[in-house]
């Protein structure tokens, strides 16, 4: 923490902490973690303007494109190994290797969007981060804002301006 | 905490019943036969390289029969009323045949009860015995590590291919695919027959 | 025991060891001591033997592996078989192999029967027999031995002679006495002829079961179905004339009911017909001078119209043949019936041609039931002392319970039975010394004149036994004092009294002896005598009958499963339904639905059956078909001690012989199976019987297809139209090889379970036992069905043989999650075991339902276990299984058709359904040669697939049977 | 105790945690007493299976030709209860339907458990069970594949991509949860929930990757949902006896899964507001919602029964036609009978709202339901395969004390899978309450503190 300084304001209410942040926004201050015990939709408004759309998604279209093209390899491949026939039916028979193929992208694309969600959220995270309190999972909302420490007092201002119910840095 | 002592009990209970459920269900898996020593020291080595025998000499039934045979013990005693007489596992073979009695050989070649082998049909492909039995000729007892191994299953399943060990399915199919790509030849791949 | 076990047990038996040493460790191997020149480990010997099931002599090979029989088929080159067997000569291997086998010679001690040694035994016997001998009562030794006509009996007479007893007793049961006193009387000839059946245009039957037991089953089912099967627009006609639907009246064109004992009546009454239609010379007037066709109509409940159109239809056949016999031709009038088949015979030029007296029948030599009835009478009274039952042998079961053996027995001092497995004569006796199994022992046998079948040692005895021969010789030159080589019986040994007495026979033959062995005797062409009918007056009237008035007629029918209950120990007998009802295990009593609905008794009741001689308890099975004053059972059914395991209770006598009363027909002597009425009394109790079929009504399906006859000859000559293809979405199937296929002729199958018993044997399908198998898990491979159309007591009745398929489009094998099933290369639907994780999906979707699931580890008791074909897996618990249409053997066919260079031909590869089929329903070959029979037959115009709409496109395919409207 | 006595005031945020921690204290006697009979329950049930593995499978009452019965009929139906846990958090949540929140986790678990009943009857069922890994396409040294034509192996597909998915779909949901769980325990449950919370805190771009993760794998398991029973119904589709194979079953088994689905989650989320005092959280709306849908998927079922009646009639297929007036007359009509009640009628009375709204009336229907929908399975099981192509073969299947006791131990091991479950885990899901309550706001109507 030699450079920058973590202030931590925790809020009980919605309305004080999308105030908090609006008026941090207003004042330039982007570079906050905003914790909340569920999704808030208006703290992701005033949040999102700034972020890109979760990278998530990637992982599951490249997940749910291999197992597709896994099932069909998997069952092509196999059948040819030993070329038997059952009931009279094609070597590769390809619509009922299609169920196969539809399982295997829903599989592969769900393991795939864990992955993602592991890795971008950077799950699992041994250590508590500095700015976390408990109360986050119960019934507080907490805005940490990492700044220079000389603009400590200011940032402090803003959130008690904002409401905040304890302001304290980390 | 007495509540969760008994829940804790149960549960072990349960865990013993599906253990002894997972060994009564494995148990029903056929065993695998295990190699022990012979009644007598046979070198195959000295009937072989020395005096030159035919393996089919002894093993007479190889070629118009499932079996290979194993020699009558009148039939070791033919040469051996004169040859070697003196020896002490030669005394033994002498014991054996005084008394009319079989001589108990261990079996170290075995297929499974489900599978089909016919010696003959190989033979008459032209097979060599060594092909599948290996270099027989220098050995003293015959000694082979056949059928599945666990390592081997184990290397298979992460997706190594290592070479099957002798006597197991994928070997004899190696073979045969092997011998139908190269030489032409027409070796059965069909399940049933060699399993019906 | 695992099937390849045996290499070892064998090898250890260059001498004759016992089964019993079997147990060895799984991983031994052991060699011969001293190698066999006729035995190669892995390669079957095939030794020729005589079948002794039952008098009619068939010619059997036994397949032997390692020093065991595992199989047994007809021998080819017989002139009686050509090849067939019938069930009971397929399961004659579990009587070699019954679990129950004397372990050696026994004696009643203290009530139970103890091991003894055989000097122990034999100097009992010849210490007795000599006393008496001494004491001049070798009268009071009598011998009683099942029908022998070989050496055996020769030897067995010169020691009776020798030994001045009583002469020896042929006892069979079934011994068509009457046949012999009407031939006696008709054409002057004490012999039962041989009946050339294929020759005839038209067959009357008046009771006569000749499918099921009648003389010589296997000659005269093969020889009916080439007289009576479809071929190139041939057929003949069969009328069967039976108060009950048997097997036999199943197979006929026209079954006639008629009320029991009204045979005679008829036959009379339908030559009355022929001579009044012209169709008879007017010289048989004489014989039916008081007959009036109506009144018999009234007294037989067969109409008129019907006689006169038997009449018609029998008196226009040249020739035809006319044959009489069953229970219903059995009663006190049974000659004089069988006098009137005889002119009915004559009239119609059948003697000489149909009926060819000179290769006379062996059953010729029975002695008749009055002579053995006699013998019982002198045991009562105590004048035997000593009474030496020969094997096979059983009278304490067989003989009337009006004659009461086992009293008389008990009066005798030294009852000795030969049998080799306890039945209700060992339980009387007091010594045992069990003969060898006939698969074991040297011995001829004539089934008819001409035809001698050379018995040899097929595999040394399972269990510790002497043959009966030896033991004569032995206690003779004991009570005589003689020694070998000496005296009037020198002989060491029967088997060189055999070859002795051989040696005439095979003067001039080089190599004569070898030559017999291997074709299994000696055979030559025996000219037909010629004989004239003496026409007489016939007092054919109805049979006295025992017992209520107001009864019901008691039929005592042989039961073609068990016979006289000889062959019931073998458990695949057991559960080889009887074809007609279908029902397994236990016996039941028919009862007409009339009877059943009066007394209030359904379909599974035990119901008391009641004769003035005995009652017996047994499960009802309601009848349409049954004539309303019968009751009908079958004979022969009874439980080995190790039958409990399949059977689950104490086993209740099911014997209706019984029943019956000590009486015979007095001008013949023979036996009165019709000769009791009984009562039927409700006991309360309920034991279902063990039925396999659910319903004989195939509801609209067309699983038995039939064509008629006028169709079936217009199709023969001008071809099938041409039905639609069945149109598929994919390729058709590539054979790079062979393709293997099945034709069954329905029009030639008999119904005789034969296959059925045969294909057990060979694939190692175990014995489920009562329970199981009542409810639907009966492991058969194939199965016989019944399936009846039309009035319920009048029926048609198509026999379906059903067996795996091996569909082209099989439902069974892409709903199989791990290729356990799957189409081979050549046409099969290949059933791989140590794939099959058992979740039986197969089972379900197949339509025909003839997947087998092993629901149990089935056991096979020692000594059975010995049997199991070592070419066949035997199936473990959870897999499923099914006919492979004897892949075995198709290995094993086109191995030796690579041996020799060449492609597989037809005849290289016999199923075993096929082989032992009497009629040859069945054939297996190769679909893909247009030249092979299969092929021929698949393209017939009758050919058919069952369910074809299913579009399965099975590899097996049926053909129509032919049906002759009202004949 | 607070907000439940007081129900005109909707609980907030700390409330929330406080009443689902409050579920998670050390039991009672009557839940210890439940454990036990259940416990026992599944020991005989466990002891059944060892018999039968050891007797072989001739110890249930199969028989040729019905050789699927009981087993798995219960595999359908436990596959049946798995669809309503994934439907309600994947489908609902996809439409935005808020009621789901406070039933879904107990649905999921459900879902989960009900698979993992579910997945055991292919095992009971199979003859040699030791060897049902020849199932799964593994690498082995003789080069053997399972046969993917087989709707078998579809299933074992579908059925081990469904549990996968469904628990990815469940934990994913439980991290925050269980995160709550953390902050709120001491000691080594601390440090084990610590472990599963995989560190989670709530913040803004640990919540943004959630967010999307969340949607993108209800997306998938929407489909797989549908598949699934598809499949399944493919088991009996695909094969040729009459009353199996029709083109009408995947849609017909997918709403009776849902219709069973439903009950199944009333069944156990009556009792649990009963007893956990969760009236706030579980409300008469929510009640209310679900009996609508019991309904609905009740009457589509009573469309679907009318439709196999009238195919198998107006096809003219003679086996089909024989099929369908044996069982609605011969030896099992009284179990078809038996189903249209179920099924058909008692439904019907969810049509008055006081009925929907009524915890009792709900309870019984759902009971019925369940009885009814395991009949529809057995009556399509059963009779289809004991009256089927072949008259020779016909023959009436007779259950044994084996096979009984099997499956009645798979209902044991589904209930003390689930007791297990709500004494560990929030059988609430503590943020999608938290979601749905009224925000806390300082200026607001609602706000207070």
């Amino acid at each position: 923490m030699a450079t920058t300084e973590t202030v931590l304001g925790v809020f009980a209410h919605v309305d004080t902490t999308v105030r908090a942040l609006e008026d941090l926004r207003a004042k330039g201050y982007h570079d906050l973690t905003v914790y909340t015990p569920a999704p808030v939709h208006e703290i992701e408004e005033a949040l999102e303007r700034d972020r890109p759309v979760s990278r998530v998604r990637l992982f599951t279209l490249i997940g749910a494109l291999t197992g597709t093209a896994s099932g069909f390899l998997l069952t092509i491949w196999s059948a040819l190994k030993w070329g038997l026939v059952t009931g009279g039916k094609p070597i590769a028979s390809i619509p009922p290797y299609v169920v196969i193929a539809f399982e295997l992208t829903i599989l592969f694309g769900g393991v795939a969007t864990l992955l993602g969600l592991v890795i971008l959220a950077r799950l699992p995270r041994l250590r508590p981060s500095a700015a976390y309190d408990p109360r986050f999972t119960n019934d507080r909302f907490g805005v940490a804002v990492h700044c220079a420490p000389e603009r400590g007092p200011s940032v402090r201002q803003i959130l008690t301006t904002a409401g905040a119910e304890e302001v304290g840095a980390r | 905490m007495r509540a969760k002592a008994g829940v804790g009990a149960l549960g072990l209970a349960l865990l013993a019943i599906l253990v002894f459920l997972a060994v009564s269900s494995w148990s029903r898996q056929p065993a695998a036969a295990r190699p022990s020593v012979q009644p007598i020291t046979f070198p195959h080595n000295v009937h072989v390289q020395t005096y030159k025998i035919d393996c089919q000499y002894c093993h007479a039934d190889a070629r118009r029969s499932e079996y290979a045979g194993l020699p009558s013990v009148a039939r070791c005693m033919g040469c051996h009323k004169i040859t070697a007489a003196d020896k002490p596992e030669i005394k033994k073979l002498a014991g054996y045949a005084a008394r009319s009695e079989p001589i108990p050989w261990m079996r170290i070649y075995k297929v499974p009860e489900f599978t089909y082998f016919p010696h003959k049909a190989h033979l008459r492909a032209g097979l060599s015995c060594q092909t599948c039995h290996g270099p027989v000729e220098t050995m003293t007892t015959v000694g082979a590590r056949t059928g599945p191994r666990l390592a081997n299953d184990l290397l298979n399943l992460v997706g190594l291919r290592p070479a099957p060990p002798p006597v197991t399915m994928g070997w004899c199919i190696e073979c045969h695919r092997r011998e139908n790509a190269a030489r032409g030849m027409h070796a059965p791949l069909d399940c049933v027959t060699c399993h019906h | 025991m695992k099937r390849r076990d045996f290499f070892k047990i064998v090898t250890t038996s260059g001498a004759a060891a016992a089964v019993a040493g079997c147990q060895q460790s799984a991983e031994r191997i052991l060699p011969l001591v001293v190698p066999n020149e006729q035995i190669v480990p892995g390669v079957a010997a095939w030794f020729s033997t005589v079948c002794r099931e039952c008098p009619a002599g068939c010619g059997v090979i036994a397949r032997n592996r390692e020093g065991r029989v595992v199989k047994l088929e007809g021998n080819p080159d017989h002139p009686v078989n050509r090849g067939a067997l019938c069930l009971r000569g397929q399961a004659a291997l579990q009587g070699a192999y019954h679990p129950d086998r004397f372990a050696g010679p026994q004696q009643r001690q203290g009530g139970a029967l103890r091991a003894v040694s055989w000097d122990e035994a034999l100097k009992l016997v010849a210490g007795k027999i000599g006393e008496l001998r001494q004491a001049g009562r070798s009268k009071a030794v009598a011998l009683v031995t099942q029908l022998e006509n070989g050496s055996l009996a020769v030897l067995m007479d010169r020691w009776t002679q020798a030994l001045g007893t009583r002469p020896r007793v042929s006892l069979e049961p079934f011994g068509y006495e009457a046949i012999r006193a009407a031939n006696r009387i008709v054409f002057n000839r004490d012999a039962i002829p041989h009946y050339a059946f294929e020759e005839a245009e038209v067959i009357l039957s008046l009771g006569a079961d000749f499918i099921e037991t009648w003389l010589s089953n296997v000659s005269y089912a093969r020889a009916f179905k080439r007289m009576h099967g479809f071929r190139e627009g041939r057929a003949g006609t069969f009328i069967h004339v039976e108060p009950r639907q048997s097997l036999t009246a199943a197979n006929a064109d026209e079954w006639v009911r008629n009320a029991p004992g009204t045979e005679g009546l008829l036959a009379l009454a339908i030559l009355r017909a022929m001579i009044d239609e012209g169709l008879a010379d007017r010289r048989f007037s004489e014989a039916v001078a008081g007959i009036d066709v109506k009144k018999v109509a009234e007294e037989s409940g067969v109409s008129a119209e019907t006689i006169k159109h038997i009449a018609t239809l029998f008196g226009r056949a040249r020739p035809g043949l006319a044959v009489g016999g069953g229970v219903a031709v059995t009663g006190t009038n049974a000659t004089p019936t069988l006098v009137a088949i005889n002119l009915l015979n004559a009239a119609t030029g059948a003697p000489g041609r149909t009926i060819r007296f000179g290769p006379d029948s062996a059953y010729g030599k029975v002695t008749p039931y009055g002579e053995v009835a006699q013998l019982v009478q002198a045991m009562a009274k105590g004048e035997i002392d000593v009474l030496l039952v020969g094997p096979r042998t059983n009278p304490a079961f067989t003989l009337p319970g009006g004659l009461k053996f086992a009293d008389a027995a008990r009066k005798v001092g030294l009852v000795v039975s030969f049998a080799n497995q306890p039945d209700e004569t060992t339980a009387l006796a007091h010594l045992v010394l069990p003969d060898t199994h006939w698969l074991e022992t040297w011995g001829d046998y004539a089934p008819r004149e001409g035809v001698i079948g050379l018995m040899q040692p097929t595999m040394s005895p399972v269990r510790d036994a002497l043959p009966m021969g030896d033991v004569l010789l032995r206690a003779a030159r004991a009570v005589l004092g003689t020694e070998e080589g000496k005296g009037p019986l020198p002989w060491a040994s029967f088997e060189q009294y055999l070859k002795t007495a051989w040696e005439p026979l095979l003067r001039g033959q080089l190599d004569g002896w070898q030559a017999a062995l291997q074709q299994g005797g000696v055979w030559r062409e025996t000219p037909p005598a010629p004989v004239t009918a003496k026409i007489g007056a016939v007092q054919a009237s109805r049979p006295k009958l025992d017992g209520d008035p107001g009864g019901l007629v008691l039929l005592a029918y042989p039961s073609f499963r068990f016979y006289d209950g000889r062959a019931a120990g073998a458990a695949w007998l057991q559960e080889a339904p009887d074809t007609m009802t279908q029902a397994v295990w236990e016996a039941w009593v028919e009862i007409a639905r009339e009877t059943a609905t009066k007394l209030g008794i359904a379909q599974g009741d035990v119901v008391r059956v009641s004769s003035p001689h005995g009652a017996i308890e047994l499960p009802a099975y309601v009848s349409a078909s049954l004539h309303p004053s019968a009751v009908a059972i079958p004979i022969g059914h009874r439980y080995a001690p190790y039958h409990a395991r399949y059977v689950a209770g104490s086993p209740t006598p099911m014997n209706p012989v019984a029943l019956l009363p000590a009486g015979a027909d007095p001008a013949s002597g023979a036996a009165a199976y019709l000769g009791v009425r009984v009562t039927l009394t409700k006991t309360g109790t309920r034991r279902p019987l063990a039925i396999l079929q659910a319903t004989h009504d195939q509801d609209d399906r067309e699983l038995a297809q039939h064509v008629d006859l006028s169709t079936a000859r217009e199709q023969a000559l001008r071809g099938k139209p041409k039905e639609h293809e069945f149109l598929s979405m994919y390729p058709p199937q590539h054979y790079p090889g062979y393709r293997w296929g099945m034709t069954i002729d329905v029009d030639q199958c008999v119904g005789c379970q034969a296959c059925v018993v045969a294909c057990q044997a060979e694939n190692n399908v175990p014995v489920v036992g009562k329970a199981q198998a009542a409810y639907g898990r009966q492991q058969h491979w194939l199965r016989i069905e019944r399936w009846a159309e039309g009035r319920p007591e009048r029926p048609l009745n198509v026999f379906l043989p059903m067996l795996c398929q091996h569909c082209e489009v099989a439902p069974c094998e892409p709903v199989c999650p791990v290729f356990a099933a799957y189409r081979t290369e050549e046409g099969l639907n290949g059933q791989v075991y140590n794939r099959c994780v058992g979740t039986r999906y197969c089972g379900n979707n197949c339509p025909y339902h003839v997947r087998r699931f092993n629901w149990y580890d089935q056991e096979f008791p020692a000594p059975l276990d010995v049997q199991l074909n070592p070419d066949v897996t035997v199936r473990q618990l959870g897999v499923m299984e099914k006919c492979t249409m004897c892949i075995q053997r198709i290995v094993a066919g086109k191995d030796r058709a690579r041996d020799e260079k060449r492609s597989v031909r037809d005849g290289d590869i016999l199923t075993a359904c096929q082989q032992t089929c009497p009629t040859q329903a069945i054939t297996f070959g190769n679909l893909k040669d247009d030249q092979s029979e299969v092929s021929k037959l698949a393209h017939s115009p009758r050919a058919y697939h069952v369910l074809e709409e299913l579009g399965t496109r099975p590899s097996v395919t049926y053909l129509k049977k032919v049906t002759r409207g009202h004949a | 105790m607070s907000v439940v006595t007081e129900r005109h005031r909707p609980p907030t945020f700390a409330d929330v945690n406080r009443d689902v921690l409050r579920t998670l204290a050390t039991p009672g006697n009557l839940y210890f007493g439940w454990m036990c009979v259940v416990g026992l329950i599944l020991t005989a049930g466990i002891l059944a299976w060892t018999y039968q593995i050891y007797i072989g499978m001739g110890a249930a009452g199969k028989r040729t030709p019905v050789m699927w019965a009981m087993y798995i009929t219960s595999f359908v139906f436990w596959i049946g209860i798995g669809h309503a846990g994934t439907l309600i958090s994947a489908i609902l949540y996809l439409f935005r339907a808020r009621w789901r929140t406070s039933i879904f986790r107990a649905a999921e678990a459900m879902t989960i458990f009900a698979v993992m009943t579910a997945g055991l009857f292919p095992l009971i069922h199979a003859g040699r069970m030791w060897f049902a890994y020849f199932l799964l396409p593994y690498w082995n040294q003789r080069d053997l594949w399972p046969n993917f034509r087989s709707p078998l192996v579809w299933d074992v597909f579908a059925i081990s991509t469904y549990l996968s998915i469904s628990t990815v779909f469940f934990i994913v949901g439980l991290i925050p949860d269980v995160a709550a769980l953390r902050d709120a325990s001491t000691g080594w449950r601390r440090r084990i929930y610590a472990m599963l919370a995989l560190g989670w805190e709530g913040s803004d771009a640990q919540w943004r990757h959630y967010r999307r993760a969340y949607g993108l794998l209800a997306a998938l398991a929407t489909p797989l949902v549908l598949s699934v029973h598809s499949v399944v119904s493919w088991d009996f589709a695909m094969a040729l006896v009459p009353g199996w194979h029709s083109t009408l079953f995947a849609p017909f088994f997918v709403d009776g899964a849902i219709f069973s689905g439903f009950a199944m989650v009333l069944v156990l989320i009556l009792p649990m507001r009963h007893f956990f005092n969760l009236h706030a959280y579980i409300q008469e709306k929510h009640l209310d919602a679900m009996g609508k849908l019991i309904l609905t998927t009740g009457l589509v079922l009573t469309y679907f029964y009318i439709c196999e009646i009238f195919t198998s009639w107006y096809s003219g297929d003679h086996f089909e036609r024989a099929s369908l007036f044996w069982k609605v007359t011969k030896s099992y009509a009284w179990a078809l009978w038996l189903m249209y009640f179920c099924n058909c009628i008692s439904p019907l009375i969810l049509f008055w709202k006081r009925a929907r709204t009524s915890p009792v009336v709900l309870y019984v229907v759902s009971v019925l339901v369940l009885i009814g929908m395991w009949f529809e399975r057995f009556n399509i099981i059963v009779p289809s395969l004991a009256h089927d192509f072949y008259p020779y073969t016909w023959g009436i299947y007779v259950p044994t004390p084996t096979d009984t006791m099997i499956v009645i131990g798979s209902f044991a091991w589904f209930f003390i899978l689930f007791l297990g479950f709500i004494r560990v885990m929030p059988s609430l899901s503590i943020v999608e309450v938290k979601e749905t309550l009224p925000q806390p706001l300082k200026d607001g109507a609602h706000g207070h503190h």
